[in-house]
């Protein structure tokens, strides 16, 4: 998958080439919900503070990918980050869905290709 | 929404902002440095603040260190601060003014205007 | 005096320690991810954590634009923020993991210990 491509022998890859969908932060420069990233884009469903589910999106960099795109199980709060790399706004076909009530120990949080 | 677009993190009671850029203007006659600085007299410095919370967008460009003590503070907020909003890329300004012998001089000082801000 | 010796910012209630490097212990069983790293399962990240005021030492690496937003916080505290206080030299850990193919792969991780806090 494009994710071991980076690790490897992989010829130069122009900087910033993947585009992807971004809403709720996107950079201050970036027009039509569009940011553009060397990593991965990704989707993520939380609960803010008064309990709402929120979905917001966008570009995460290559370096720390392998960290944020599994995140990790936390105890005070549900959400569920998915990451992709296979295509231009391939974060427009992820669907995370928010983990059930806390059950410790469970890990929320994937990579697709 | 207005949340979207102040880069506001969601809907929420106050929807506190993501760590970017925002004003700060500088103005010498009031730091009482209009003795010694005779050009410009004020200027845009601007600076970083907000939010930075998971996941950390490219554009914050974050250190590993920050991704993971970021994720840390997400386990446990008590134990673990959360990583800063700060400056990653600064420009110069020039300044005119007249140094302690009294003569007139044309500076460059650098790192004195915020260009971009990261999590770190 | 202790104040003195620990960096406390003198006498008070509870003496506000200076920016300077605190301790971080990172455990990838706990972030749940030993299902993918091999070794090592926990390492010392330490973080940067503490009050940056007036005058930003030497040792704290300060951009002129901390120093002068620095200042700024101490004319108006309502309307600047400090400067804050980061990690200002890094360095590398390698890590044994499993990848997403089923490789096992050593890899450096650049940015992963803070050596030195700053002020930026």
């Amino acid at each position: 998958s494009k994710k071991e491509q980076n690790e490897g022998t992989v010829p130069a890859l122009s900087p910033k080439m993947l585009q992807c969908r971004c809403y709720h932060h996107c950079p201050e420069d970036s027009t039509n919900n569009t940011c553009r990233t060397d990593g991965f884009c990704f989707t993520i469903i939380e609960e803010d503070e008064s309990g709402v589910p929120v979905k917001t999106s966008g570009c995460l960099g290559l370096e720390g990918s392998d960290f944020q795109c599994r995140d990790t199980p936390i105890l005070n709060q549900r959400r569920s980050i998915e990451c992709c790399t296979d295509q231009n706004f391939c974060n427009e076909n992820l669907n995370p869905t928010l983990p059930p009530p806390k059950i410790s120990g469970s890990i929320s949080g994937n990579i697709h290709h | 929404t207005l949340a979207a677009r102040s880069g506001a993190k969601g809907p929420g009671k106050r929807a506190k902002t993501r760590c970017g850029r925002k004003a700060l203007h500088v103005n010498f006659k009031e730091l009482g440095w209009d003795d010694w600085i005779i050009a410009p007299l004020d200027y845009e410095a601007y600076h970083c603040e907000g939010l930075c919370d998971f996941p950390l967008r490219s554009h914050l460009e974050p250190t590993n260190h920050a991704i993971i003590q970021t994720l840390m503070n997400s386990m446990d907020p008590e134990s673990t601060p959360p990583s800063c909003c700060v400056p990653s890329k600064l420009s110069p300004i020039s300044i005119l003014y007249i140094d302690s012998g009294n003569n007139v001089v044309y500076k460059q000082y650098e790192d004195m205007v915020v260009e971009t801000c990261g999590c770190r």
